[in-house]
């Protein structure tokens, strides 16, 4: 991002002071959450939900993908796809197997 | 004087040990990775001997072995788990990303280097730690890992040698991730003016998508590493579940932990890697038809399509290697879908390879006939393939010969006839002479006959339900009797197969002093690699950076002089 | 002949080489997390009703919180630093990194006092599974810590004097630190809650 | 085809679900072929049309063509078909059709060890009894079962001989006491992994008792060896002879034996509570 003036990271400034706000605030309300008395399938999805939102902040903003090229979105897409396929298909899997009891 | 000596002494070390040229480090891995194919070999002939003459003293080898010479149960356990993990992980994988790879692709798009020269450097000691970890385990106290190159759990938990295998293999998996990155990065940032990714050789491709795989499968497997490794150092439960009783004894851990866990994580990777072994040997024999065919390669696009197809898909069939752990209907009908969709790209891209044939002028040099033989025989492992995945054949198939058989065809006449090629081919431009015909033919012609020695019984053996990783070859079980008699023919074929490589191995050695002098382009190429000098310049490799004006296999074009036209040349109004 | 694109990006991809690097090797280490998150559905899967829960009471909250929130404020200066770079000011830069550094030695230390205690209290990765992952998750993340600030520790030290040479060249080395950093620090607020509020 | 896989070694079938296995095996050979043949056919007449001592100048273009698409089409479409078809309903019946405990089918465990099969019948009552790892004496109670808890006291248990009845379905339970084993009997088409922490069961219905089975080998190379259990995954040093025996009776011969088990069970109730004749 050479072509970045002053006043352009100026107001990046800013804007990172507001996301680091922003996930402390964050940070605070999960931990409370997770003293509700929650359902634990309650609580899995209130505290993932809130972890995707920080972990959304932290890559649009710090790590500047919001204004990515598009080649790395792409790396990134197909990674998440992948991911995704590792964490369920094993879960599925898990699920589907001849294993009675 | 002094002085001067220790300038050389130190240049040498810059320029030929710690390189972060990408030619020296290709020849590194060329060279390691040669040597390590050879001793993966070696442990099989020895391995094959046992298989033959069950319980008779080993010769030769023997003495190493102690108790008179008899490869006992537990060595037969390690030799085959260190062939398969050395043939894969420190053979064919360095060989072909690694030497292949790191040499050709920056020469087929036009780059000076790598991306990161330094990094590339740092694989290739990764990968070499690596291997001497593994090495060493032959000699460490424990002995070598005997679980299989799948590793198991819980029997790689509890068998010995395995933690040496494990932090190999972390090193390994650094020096793959290192190195694909390179390459991605390579071949996206570093293409040469004019180069479009439709205009990329199909091996360029090849690599690509290859690295790729690299970089999303082998993560996990390092999970897995790491986990198995706390297992093993730290008696964690990650792969045991409660209630396991080992040699009258129970066990003493927490429990709680799942076996499959470990299957599931291994195969994410294991599968792509297969493909890993293979789509490298189908980009050079790619390129090796084109040339000795002399015309342009058949439906390029529908193969650069289809081998990205391939590369997607082989991350959501792992399964296929599960079907027996006792899989439900839903997960079963999914891998064995997805597993019959993969085998459609396949076929479209050797359907495109014998096409490229038709009507071309084919020439049979050496480096010809082994991407020739390859069709056929990557045909045999592909097809056989089929049955394995259907999961109702699976259940007789499974973990039988016919599996052996299944993957040596694609591996070995496959990808090692496909490296072959590529050596023979590539030989001229690493060191500005051609490797001797003669001898060529001499090696190629017992290779085949060998190789199909050595695995078409193999299928005999497998159709009879003869399991694998057996120490006497099936010696005690009825079901075995009627096939035994192959074990002897097989053997006796592999130990062939040895002596065919004789010829190669003068033959590299030969050829560097005496071989046919050629210039830059002898085969008359049209891709940018042979614009360059034979061998290419250190560190810039072209006199300048080329500039690309045509598709990769422009050979034949009606109405020229030149049956090939290479990349380089601008087209006319 | 240089390497192109080191400094300046290739115009048909807008990209300089070490950023395709780096995100390359992210998505790499999104795999690798992806597995051990994987190992830990499974083995949560596998445990009885509610045991990962139970088990996961032993772990400290209050300290854990605190990590995050240090480690959060860490990246929030490494940004910085790498903005003081862009508006010139290298003192500036100095002073972020420093404090990113003192986040991350803070952040171990506290690592540290958590894995005693649960020694103390005969705690181990072998007592049960989930104990097993939280081990294996926080250690390998804390090596992630460790590389990190390696490679920062250089770049405030030795590595600054690129500077006065090459200051654009550098900027982008602060900013390919900077990815990595904040990577960590997202994997541990995934982590966070995983193990410790679940 | 069948029979040339027969030829091949395919070893003779006495399942009754093993036709339908071994149909997929035939139809995926079949199809193996006619692409092999096929594309080999091609691949020659190639080779010998258009070598460059006969044919000097390449076609540019080369084949202009495209039935080598719907020829892919046409594979594909065979595959479904054999997927759809086949494969998929053999393995929904393998998942689906586990008979139910004491529906009247036969009913055992398998718990496999390095490296020995140990087979444990319910006896009579049809109950199996509790097994806790913490019983386990190598010599003495292999499966660490339980004598004195509901239902074991008639429990019979094998090492390595397998005793099941003929033109019945046959379920059994696998499970392993340390690492992963695989159950095969290729007569009968079965296979399955045994993995510890884990229950999955097989079924299956054997067609001939092992006397008629030894009666069709007469004459081949398999003459006078009965049926046999073999050990498909790698268990460790034993695996290549963790072999145990399968005994297929007709009914009278099945009771014969359950008799002479109980019979062995009361005389060495005290000290040795597991029978095999064999050993
Ligand atoms: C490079 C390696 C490689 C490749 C490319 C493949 C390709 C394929 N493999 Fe293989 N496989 C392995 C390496 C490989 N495999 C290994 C190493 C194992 C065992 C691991 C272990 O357990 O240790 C294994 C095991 C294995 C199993 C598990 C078996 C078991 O353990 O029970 C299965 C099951 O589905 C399978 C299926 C397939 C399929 C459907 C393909 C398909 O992709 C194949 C598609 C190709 C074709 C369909 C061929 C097309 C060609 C033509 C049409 C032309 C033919 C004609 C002429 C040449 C004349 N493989
Ligand atoms: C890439 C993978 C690969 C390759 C190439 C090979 C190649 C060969 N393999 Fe291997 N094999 C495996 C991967 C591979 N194998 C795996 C994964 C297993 C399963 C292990 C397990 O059960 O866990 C296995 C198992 C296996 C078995 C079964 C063992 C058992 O189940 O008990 C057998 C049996 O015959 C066998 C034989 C052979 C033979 C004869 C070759 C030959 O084709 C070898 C040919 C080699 C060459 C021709 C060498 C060429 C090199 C040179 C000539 C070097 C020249 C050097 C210089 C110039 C410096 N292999
Ligand atoms: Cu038990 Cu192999
Ligand atoms: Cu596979």
């Amino acid at each position: 991002m050479s072509d970045h003036s002053m006043d352009d990271i100026k107001s990046h400034v800013k804007v990172y002071m507001l996301v680091f706000a922003s996930l402390a605030v964050l940070t605070v309300v999960t931990v409370a959450a997770s003293y509700m008395d929650l359902s634990s399938g309650e609580a899995i999805f209130l505290a993932l939900i809130i972890a995707t939102i920080k972990g959304s902040l932290v890559a649009s903003y710090f790590m500047h993908l919001i204004s990515e090229k598009a080649l790395i979105t792409w790396i990134l897409m197909i990674t998440f796809v992948f991911f995704f396929i590792l964490m369920f298909i094993p879960t599925i899997a898990f699920f589907d197997w001849v294993n009675i009891s | 004087m002094d002085n001067n000596h220790h300038h050389q002494e130190e240049s040498f070390w810059r320029k030929y040990i710690f390189s972060v040229d990408h030619k020296i480090i290709g020849l590194q891995y060329g060279v390691t990775s040669l040597l390590f194919l050879l001793f993966g070999f070696c442990l099989m002939m020895v391995m094959r001997w046992q298989l033959a003459y069950p319980e008779e003293a080993v010769p030769i080898v023997g003495k190493l072995l102690g108790d008179g010479g008899i490869l006992l149960p537990e060595i037969y356990n390690s030799l085959g788990a260190m062939h398969g993990t050395i043939m894969i992980f420190l053979g064919i994988v360095p060989l072909a990303v690694g030497a292949f790879g790191n040499y050709f692709v920056p020469l087929q798009i036009g780059a000076p280097d790598m991306a990161f020269p330094k990094l590339n450097m740092a694989s290739y000691w990764s990968y070499f730690i690596g291997g001497v970890i593994m090495i060493a385990s032959f000699f460490s106290p424990e002995g070598a890992a005997r679980s299989g190159w799948t590793s198991y759990p819980p029997l790689a938990d509890i068998e010995t040698g395995q933690t040496m295998w494990l932090i190999g293999m972390v090193f390994l998996i650094t020096s793959s991730l290192l190195g694909s990155i390179n390459i991605i990065t390579t071949v996206v940032q570093l293409r040469a003016p004019g180069l479009t990714w439709m205009r990329l050789p199909f091996f360029v491709w090849s690599q690509f998508i290859t690295a790729f795989l690299l970089v999303m499968a082998f993560p996990p497997l390092e999970a897995a590493a790491v986990l198995q490794l706390m297992d093993r150092v730290v008696g964690t439960s990650f792969f045991l579940p409660s209630g396991l009783v080992v040699s009258g004894e129970v066990l003493n851990v927490s429990g709680g932990g799942s076996p499959l866990l470990w299957q599931h994580l291994f195969w994410f990777l294991a599968h792509p890697e297969v493909y890993v072994l293979i789509l490298p040997g189908m980009g050079i024999v790619a390129e090796v038809l084109a040339n000795n065919s002399r015309k342009p390669l058949w439906g390029y696009k529908s193969l650069v399509y289809s081998i990205t197809f391939l590369g997607f898909m082989s991350f959501i069939v792992w399964a296929h290697h599960m079907f027996i752990t006792g899989m439900g209907s839903t997960m079963s009908s999914f891998f064995q879908t997805t597993t019959m969709i993969i085998s459609i790209p396949s076929i479209i891209i050797l359907s495109a390879f014998f096409i490229t044939l038709w009507g071309g002028s084919i020439r049979f040099n050496t480096p010809m006939l082994f991407a020739l033989a390859f069709l056929p025989m990557f045909g045999i492992g592909g097809l056989t393939g089929l049955p394995l995945g259907f999961a109702a054949a699976d259940i007789h198939l499974h973990d039988t010969y016919y599996v052996i058989a299944h993957f040596h065809y694609v591996v070995a006449p496959g990808t090692i006839f496909a490296m072959f090629a590529g050596i023979y081919y590539w030989y001229p431009k690493m060191t500005g002479r051609k490797m001797s015909d003669l001898l060529g033919k001499l090696h190629f012609w017992p290779s085949l006959i060998f190789m199909n020695g050595v695995f078409m019984p193999m299928f005999i053996q497998g159709l009879a339900g003869v399991s694998r990783r057996l120490w006497d070859g099936g010696l005690q079980y009825a079901h075995a009797s009627g096939t035994l008699q192959w074990n002897e023919f097989m053997s006796i074929s592999a130990w062939l197969l040895g002596l065919a490589q004789i010829p190669f191995i003068i033959n590299i050695f030969y050829s560097m002093k005496n071989g046919e002098k050629v210039d830059r382009n002898p085969w008359g190429s049209t891709t940018l690699e042979w614009v360059a000098p034979s061998p290419p310049l250190p560190h810039v490799n072209f006199d300048s950076i080329p500039e690309v004006h045509r598709d990769p296999y422009e050979y034949s074009i009606p109405g020229r002089k030149r049956d090939f036209t290479p990349q380089t040349e601008p087209k006319k109004g | 002949m240089e390497i192109p694109y080191t400094v300046e990006e290739r115009p048909d991809t807008g990209l300089i080489n070490s950023k395709l690097g780096i995100w390359l090797f992210l998505a790499s280490e999104v795999m690798l997390f992806g597995g051990l998150f994987s190992a830990y559905v499974f083995l949560r899967l596998g445990a009885p009703d509610g045991a990962f829960h139970e088990w996961g009471q032993e772990l400290n909250v209050p300290l854990a919180t605190l990590n995050t929130l240090i480690l959060i404020s860490s990246s929030v200066t490494m940004v910085m630093s790498w903005a003081s770079l862009k508006m010139n000011d290298f003192k500036k830069f100095k002073m972020y990194m420093g404090i990113t550094l003192l986040c991350s030695v803070g952040f171990l230390v506290i690592k540290y006092i958590e894995y005693t205690s649960k020694f103390h209290h005969g705690i181990f990765p072998s007592t049960n599974t989930f104990m097993a992952i939280y081990f294996t998750l926080t250690g390998l993340h804390g090596l992630h810590i460790i590389g990190g600030m390696i490679v920062n520790g250089f770049l405030m030290g030795p590595g600054s004097k690129m500077w006065k040479t090459e200051p654009e060249h550098f900027t982008n080395r602060i900013e390919i630190a900077g990815l990595y950093w904040h990577f960590v620090d997202l994997v541990w607020i995934f982590l966070f809650p995983v193990l410790y509020l679940l | 085809m069948a029979e040339i896989l027969h030829y091949l070694g395919l070893p003779i079938n006495m399942s009754v679900d093993g036709p339908a296995i071994d149909e997929v095996i035939v139809l995926t050979h079949w199809l193996m072929l006619v692409l092999f043949v096929g594309w080999g056919a091609f691949f020659i007449i190639s080779l010998v049309k258009f070598r460059s001592s006969k044919n000097a100048n390449a076609d540019y273009d080369g084949v202009k063509s495209h039935i080598s698409s719907v020829l892919e089409v046409v594979i594909a479409v065979i595959e479904i078909v054999l997927l759809v078809g086949f494969a998929m309903p053999i393995w929904a019946s393998r998942i689906s059709d586990v008979p139910e405990a004491n529906s009247g089918a036969f009913h055992a465990r398998i718990i496999a060890q390095q490296f020995a099969w140990n087979f444990h019948y319910p006896g009579d009552d049809g109950i199996f009894g509790q097994t806790s790892p913490n019983l386990v004496d190598e010599m003495e109670n292999p499966i660490g079962l339980n004598r004195s808890s509901e239902g074991a006291a008639d429990d019979i248990v094998t090492l390595n001989q397998l005793h099941i009845p003929v033109n019945t379905r046959i379920r059994l339970d696998l499970t392993s006491k340390d690492v992963i084993h695989s159950f095969s009997l290729p007569e009968l088409r079965v296979k399955q992994d045994a993995i510890p922490g884990m229950k999955i069961p097989v079924h299956f219905e054997a067609t001939m008792t092992s006397e008629e089975f030894l009666a069709e080998m007469v004459g081949t190379s398999r003459e006078g060896k009965g049926l046999e259990i073999a050990c498909a995954q790698l268990c460790g040093l034993g695996h290549y002879r963790m072999r145990g025996f399968l005994t297929v009776h007709d009914d009278e011969g099945y009771q014969a034996w359950l008799e002479e088990e109980k019979l062995y069970l009361e005389e060495n109730s005290d000290d040795d509570d597991w029978g095999d004749d064999d050993w």
